[in-house]
């Protein structure tokens, strides 16, 4: 297990492509990971305090890292829990293991995750399980949890998996969807615009973009693009 | 600084001046290739050649590299976008897969021993756009061809065969573009896009013009060479992207018949590969290249280029707007189309050339095929960039052409419908080194009418390739691979005399020249000057003496004078 | 007080004062809150009163203005400094904040319209 | 005094909106225009400027405040270089090195006005034309959250209300439609207005594109205030032009939905096509916005919210745009150039700009400049400096000087920038 927590309060952005892997690392190497301070590089021990205990595959990040972005991207295996909030970019592309936070996260929760599970205790902001700008598919498999709210953009372009909202979402929830499911408990706006598949379930109020025509346990389409998505109220 | 160049035991290639594989000194001063007399060997610096292939600089003469149409797509394609080719220090960062920035095109050609290479499609209100970014490329000289089939000028001019004046607007659109030949896009069928349609055959009649394809191409064939332009009609022919078309393409090239000019052919057709479909729908498409290249064989007025795709990501521009909206129907990609004043159109979508794909497959097998069955001297290797894919697979399309063995071990990953519907597989010609450079090098340069390029005799300018790669011993045909690898990056990249790159690392960041073809000496430009004014005054939405690029606004302008 | 949904935009006098925003006429240009009829004569306005115009993401006091083209319930501000302190800077990850289509309530107020120089202060 | 004769002036291209009128004239002798609009008039009339460079309220030299400039951004952990729509292209393709070369981060003015087309432009592509296919053929013009006679008072004229070309030879050849969520001065030349309600531009396309698509039942009795058959006719009316114009405006890019309203709007636009054609276009704000998105483009693979942190361009606009940085708290120093983030930004942006030292490049002071630490004037393009600018719909100009100045043009002063920091930093 390998336990970070940052040295400063951070002026600008910090990239840390830090995985559970690197708690297997040696002490040394963890230390002069390559991290990005703004246009500094730099190495993670001169910004954040390293506590390693044992080889496990675990992250633990103690402290707010709201400014450090890219935690967990890619990452196929093993454990991160933050104590505090989190920075963009948060388990982007993984394929496998579990990060939990118990504080917010900001945008890009999962974005093009493959498998594996993300937990945010408190709120996420845009583009949970979406596509990056240009590509094809979002998340395509594994499970999002945000237990507050989140803002818009919602599981764009999703080819698979689960996403699920606790709280209230913003617009453009499963546009362009093509398979998977996308849950809201709360209330949340436009849904299902071009959706071609998948299925949408939200508890509170939303708007259904024109293009769906209403069937018995919901909302089916979009006609503009043939689709066959499923948007119900539970 | 050397200005001086002593390229020591090199094995030269240069198939202008009939040299085929033959150990010789090369001498280089004030960026050009002199006489040993001229050079104080002492002082020159010496590159030992020794093994190695040495060649006139790479001559890509169909490319979009600069302008509106490549810039908008790097515009909708930031996925282009993410791969890293260099970090900023000394030299520019340098991005992108097969859209690549100004300067990553620079870079890339320099790397692969290129020098030169030319914009194929100028929108002529877009010109002082398409330089300023040809501006923004070091390393290599360029130029760009203006798009004329469907610019209203034109289509009058040819329907009221009023030939002086079609002439003289030749003269005048390519000084004011500062371009350098008459490109032609799907002739009559752009206007025709305006109405939502299209001019599929050469006896289509263009809306709005008592006008045909057949009369606009045989026009400006005629018009181009009345006007004695270094390079001639350079074609993109009607019905683009259609089962059935290579007969439009034949029936095009023979409209060329009856022109001829000592010097060069009188009309190019590029990128004909994309051209060279049989059959009656995508259910039967199969290749009409062998019909084409008996055909181009056959004559000694035309020449091509191959279109040649790359299997991996591309994305098709072309002034061609018709036919980009139909690929947009076809595919469901994005779409981007530019309807442009009075002079035609453009259209961008994004592709992906699937090995397992039929009619990706297809294409691929028609590219090779018309690069094996046309005489070296008629056929420009290319890949239309980024059309058919990018320019820095450049030496997978040399290997394949060489070696019949990487063609079967190529084939067996390829959909089967290629066996059935191409020749491909039976074509046991394989290309020589020799013919390889003539590809490249000499014959684009003779297609554009540039004396001093594609070669290494005195005079020429001293653009040079040495490549790890011994014409002497290497076995062209079956080792294949390591003709791949010498051919991706130069063992060293001279440009002007300069050494730029080396073994594939950048050496020096330097500025190209920008040509482009000043005309107006052979035609009376006052007889159009009414028109003109008319014209802008009533069609354009700017004013005509806010048309176009003053050479001072260039980087490095260089004039050449049609005499 | 009454709800309202705020609209920013380009307006001819905003555009023509653009390049000199130290100028009394840059200022008057953009301090002002057109309301439909209906609400200007609801919050007992007249000719040169002053609003107080309240968002989630601030407020700010300007003069009011009539405008008989405008619908019950809209307020529009050109754009600019004083419609700044009370839009929606949020950008949803667009980087494009919302300066269109924000909740509001406007009220009658006897407070000063700042000047620019005092708006820049007071952020 | 008598007016000078037109043929004694001197020809201008306007350097205020997007429209790049270029058959304006000027009088140099009695600094006046001839055939501007109000906007241009005032852009290209004698008013207050930046005397001269200085260094927290002192005036220095060009060169001591670009010195000071340049250590500015380099001891930045990452500044904000922002600005460039009112330049020209010879300067922001300046810039956009410079940026690269100090890691910073690139954003320009579309960023606030029609970036979010360029989001739609990712995601659809855009089938557009130019100014003079409008002009020439569009028998149809919509005009959809624009209002151009406030923002491109001559635009109507000149290109798409009353211009007269090749196949419209009167206004009454044209159908002009106004959509917007209120009466603008643009609504009451139009031939038909539609009022929609705030935050539904996106549900309204989509219902037309369903409409047109002949999927009736998919479309409810009303849609964001517009009544289905409403709706109908709109659809009828666009499918029955012959070649249609669909010229959008900050009313779609500055409302809910932003970038979707736009790519939805494509949409709309590409289907249409399959019945007859249509092309869509934004009202783009600055003379050369479009010139501060094409620039980076070609130079380094994107139009706006570039960062170079890593040495390499990467485009995040929720990461990387002004507004977003700013809000972030995420830069430490910025240089702004043409243009006027403090008038233009959300007050949560303001509040950090106020914070970090502020480098500011412009003809005329501002509200950037009452809290900008170094600051540079500089000439006003199209008058007293020249260079390329791109018009709205991408056709690029060179504009004109045709007065001379002591104040450096903005690429003389960001060239000996790059060469200074190109020399610090041990380059060449």
């Amino acid at each position: 297990m390998l336990k970070l927590k940052p040295k400063i309060d951070f002026e600008v952005s910090v990239e840390a492509e830090i995985t559970p892997q690197l708690a297997t690392l040696s002490s040394d190497e963890i230390s002069n990971f390559q991290v990005y301070y703004g246009k500094e590089k730099t190495k993670l021990g001169d910004l954040f305090e390293i506590s390693k205990e044992g080889d496990d595959a675990k992250l633990v990040l103690d402290g707010d890292f709201s400014m450090v972005k890219w935690v967990g991207a890619r990452m196929d295996d093993g454990e991160i829990v933050v104590k505090g909030d989190i920075g963009d970019h948060l388990g982007a592309y993984m394929t496998g293991g579990k990060i939990v936070v118990e504080g917010n996260a900001l945008d890009w929760v999962g974005a093009e995750m493959k498998g594996g599970e993300i937990v945010v205790e408190g709120n996420a902001r845009n583009y949970v399980g979406c596509a990056y700008w240009g590509d094809m598919t979002g998340m395509s498999g594994g499970k999002i949890t945000i237990r507050g709210n989140v803002s818009n953009y919602i599981g764009e372009k999703m080819g698979g998996g689960e996403i699920e909202i606790f709280g209230n979402a913003g617009d453009f929830i499963g546009t362009e969807m093509k398979d998977g499911t996308i849950t809201i408990h709360g209330s949340c706006g436009f849904v299902g615009g071009d959706m071609k598949g998948g299925v949408i379930k939200v508890k509170g109020s939303f708007e259904v973009v024109p293009g769906f025509k209403k069937v018995e346990d919901g909302f089916e389409g979009d006609v503009n693009v043939g689709g066959k998505g499923k948007i119900t109220q539970f | 600084m050397h200005h001086m160049l002593h390229i020591k035991n090199g094995i030269v290639v240069d198939p202008k001046n009939g040299i085929n594989a033959e150990k010789m000194d090369i001498f280089v001063k004030e960026g050009k290739i002199v006489e040993e007399s001229e050079v104080d060997v002492k002082e020159a610096k010496v590159i030992d050649a020794s093994n190695k292939l040495v060649v006139a600089g790479g001559f890509d003469m169909h490319a979009h590299i600069a302008g509106s149409k490549i810039n908008t797509g790097r515009e909708m394609r930031p996925e282009e976008m993410r791969t890293v080719r260099l970090i900023a220090g000394k030299f520019r960062a340098s991005i992108g897969r097969v859209l690549l920035t100004s300067p990553a095109i620079g870079y890339e050609y320099a790397k692969m021993g290129y020098t030169t290479a030319f914009e194929a499609a100028q929108p002529p209100v877009g010109a002082l756009h398409t330089h300023e970014e040809l501006d923004a490329i070091p390393m290599i000289d360029k130029a760009a061809l203006p798009v004329f089939g469907n610019w209203h000028f034109v289509l009058k001019y040819v329907a009221e065969k009023e030939w002086e004046k079609l002439r003289a607007f030749l003269a005048w659109a390519l000084e004011r573009t500062k371009g350098f030949g008459v490109k032609v896009v799907n002739p009559g069928g752009v206007e025709a896009w305006m109405y939502g349609g299209n001019c599929k055959s050469l006896d289509d009649e263009v809306p709005g013009f008592n006008v045909t394809p057949r009369e606009i191409i045989t026009g400006l064939i005629q018009e181009t060479e009345n006007l004695g332009l270094c390079h001639s009609v350079h074609l993109h022919c009607n019905n683009l992207g259609t089962p059935g078309n290579y007969q439009t393409t034949i029936e095009t090239m023979k409209l060329a018949s009856k022109f001829s000019n000592d010097k060069r052919q009188v009309l190019h057709v590029t990128h004909v590969q994309f051209n060279a479909y049989a059959g009656s729908s995508w259910r039967d498409v199969a290749s009409g290249a062998a019909e084409i290249a008996k055909y181009v064989n056959s004559v000694d007025n035309i020449t091509i280029d191959m279109g040649q795709p790359i299997f991996g990501h591309a994305t098709a521009m072309t002034g061609d707007a018709p036919f980009q909206f139909t690929l947009h129907k076809l595919t469901g990609s994005r779409w981007s189309n530019k309807d442009s004043e009075i002079e035609g159109g453009a259209g961008i979508v994004p592709i992906a050339y699937l090995p397992k794909n039929p009619v990706h497959a297809l294409q691929w097998a028609i590219g090779l095929e018309l690069g094996l069955l046309i005489d070296s001297d008629r056929v420009v290797l290319s890949t239309d960039y980024p059309n058919g894919g990018p320019f820095t697979e450049y030496p997978y399309v040399m290997a394949m052409l060489m070696s019949k063995k990487m063609r079967e071990k190529e084939l067996e990953r390829v959909s089967p419908y290629v066996q059935k519907a191409t020749g491909l597989a039976a074509i046991d010609n394989e290309k020589t080194l020799y013919e390889i450079i003539q590809m490249t090098r000499s014959l684009p340069a003779r297609v554009m009418g540039m004396d001093n390029k594609g070669h290494l005799g005195i005079g020429a300018d001293a653009d040079i390739a040495i490549y790890n790669l011994d014409p002497l011993s290497i076995d062209t045909a079956n080792d294949f691979e390591a003709v791949y690898k010498a051919f991706k990056t130069s063992a060293y990249t001279i440009k002007g005399g300069e050494i730029i790159a080396k073994d594939g690392e950048l050496v020096k960041e330097i500025w190209g020249r920008t040509f482009w073809v000043d005309a107006t000496s052979n035609a009376s430009i006052e007889a159009i000057d009414s028109d003109l004014n008319e014209m802008f005054e009533k069609y354009y939405s700017l004013q005509r003496q806010n048309y176009g690029v003053e050479e001072a606004w260039l980087r490095k302008p260089e004039r050449l004078v049609m005499g | 007080m009454i709800e309202v949904e705020i609209i920013s935009g380009r307006t001819l006098d905003q555009g023509a004062t653009v390049e000199e925003k130290l100028t009394d006429e840059y200022f008057k240009a953009v301090n002002y809150c057109e309301l439909s009829e209906d609400d200007f004569n609801a919050l007992g306005l007249a000719e040169g009163d002053k609003v107080k115009i309240k968002t989630e993401f601030g407020e700010v006091v300007v003069f009011a203005v009539k405008n008989k083209d405008l619908q019950k319930g809209m307020a529009f501000i050109p754009m600019g400094p004083y419609a700044n302190m009370i839009i929606d800077p949020s950008t949803d990850g667009t980087g494009m904040p919302q300066f269109k289509g924000i909740k509001g309530v406007v009220e009658k107020t006897d407070e000063k319209v700042l000047t620019v120089k005092e708006l820049v202060e007071v952020i | 005094m008598p007016e000078t004769k037109e043929e004694e002036l001197t020809n201008v291209i306007c350097t205020f909106c997007g429209s790049v009128c270029d058959d304006v004239l000027f009088d140099v002798e009695k600094y006046k225009g001839k055939k501007f609009c109000k906007l241009g008039s005032a852009k290209f009339s004698k008013k207050e400027r930046i005397k001269a460079p200085m260094i927290d309220g002192k005036e220095v030299s060009y060169e001591e405040a670009i010195e000071k400039a340049v250590e500015i951004l380099l001891n930045a952990k990452r500044p904000l270089l922002y600005g460039w729509a009112s330049t020209v292209n010879e300067a922001i393709r300046l810039g956009v090195i410079l940026t690269e070369k100090v890691g910073g981060v690139y954003d320009q003015c579309a960023s606030v006005c029609h970036a979010p087309g360029t989001l739609a432009l990712i995601e659809e592509g855009v089938p557009g034309g130019s100014l003079g296919e409008v002009k020439n053929r569009a028998d149809v013009v919509i005009f959809w959250g624009s209002n151009p006679m406030e923002a491109h008072p001559r635009h109507p004229v000149r290109y798409s209300v009353r211009a007269k070309g090749l196949l419209i030879k009167d206004r009454k050849d044209r159908k002009v439609v106004v959509v917007d969520v209120r009466k603008t001065k643009s609504a009451n030349m139009a031939d038909l207005f539609i009022q929609i309600k705030p935050g539904y531009d996106y549900p309204i396309i989509s219902a037309l594109r369903a409409l047109v698509k002949g999927e009736e039942d998919a479309v409810p009795d009303e849609v964001g205030g517009v009544s289905k058959q409403q709706l109908k006719e709109l659809a009828e009316l666009m499918k029955n032009a012959k070649y249609g114009a669909l010229l959008y405006g900050l009313g779609v890019t500055q409302s809910r939905g932003r970038d979707r309203n736009v790519e939805n709007a494509i949409k709309l636009i590409q289907l249409l096509n399959r019945h007859t054609r249509w092309i869509i276009w934004p009202m783009r704000g600055h003379y050369n916005v479009v010139g501060a998105g094409d620039v980076p483009a070609w130079e380094v693979g994107y139009t706006y919210a570039i960062d170079f942190s890593r040495g390499y361009p990467r485009f995040s606009p929720g990461e990387f745009a002004a507004n977003e940085v700013l809000q972030r708290g995420d830069c430490d120093a910025a240089l702004i150039i043409a243009s006027d983030p403090v008038a233009h930004f959300p007050k949560a942006s303001v509040a950090h700009l106020k914070k970090i030292p502020v480098i500011q490049i412009d003809p005329f002071p501002n509200m950037t400049t009452l809290i900008s630490k170094v600051v540079i004037p500089s000439a006003m393009a199209g008058l007293e400096a020249e260079g390329t600018a791109y018009r709205m719909d991408g056709i690029p100009f060179r504009v004109k000087k045709i007065i001379d100045t002591e104040y450096w043009s903005d690429e003389k002063i960001l060239e000996l920038m790059l060469e200074k920091v190109n020399e610090k930093l041990g380059l060449r």
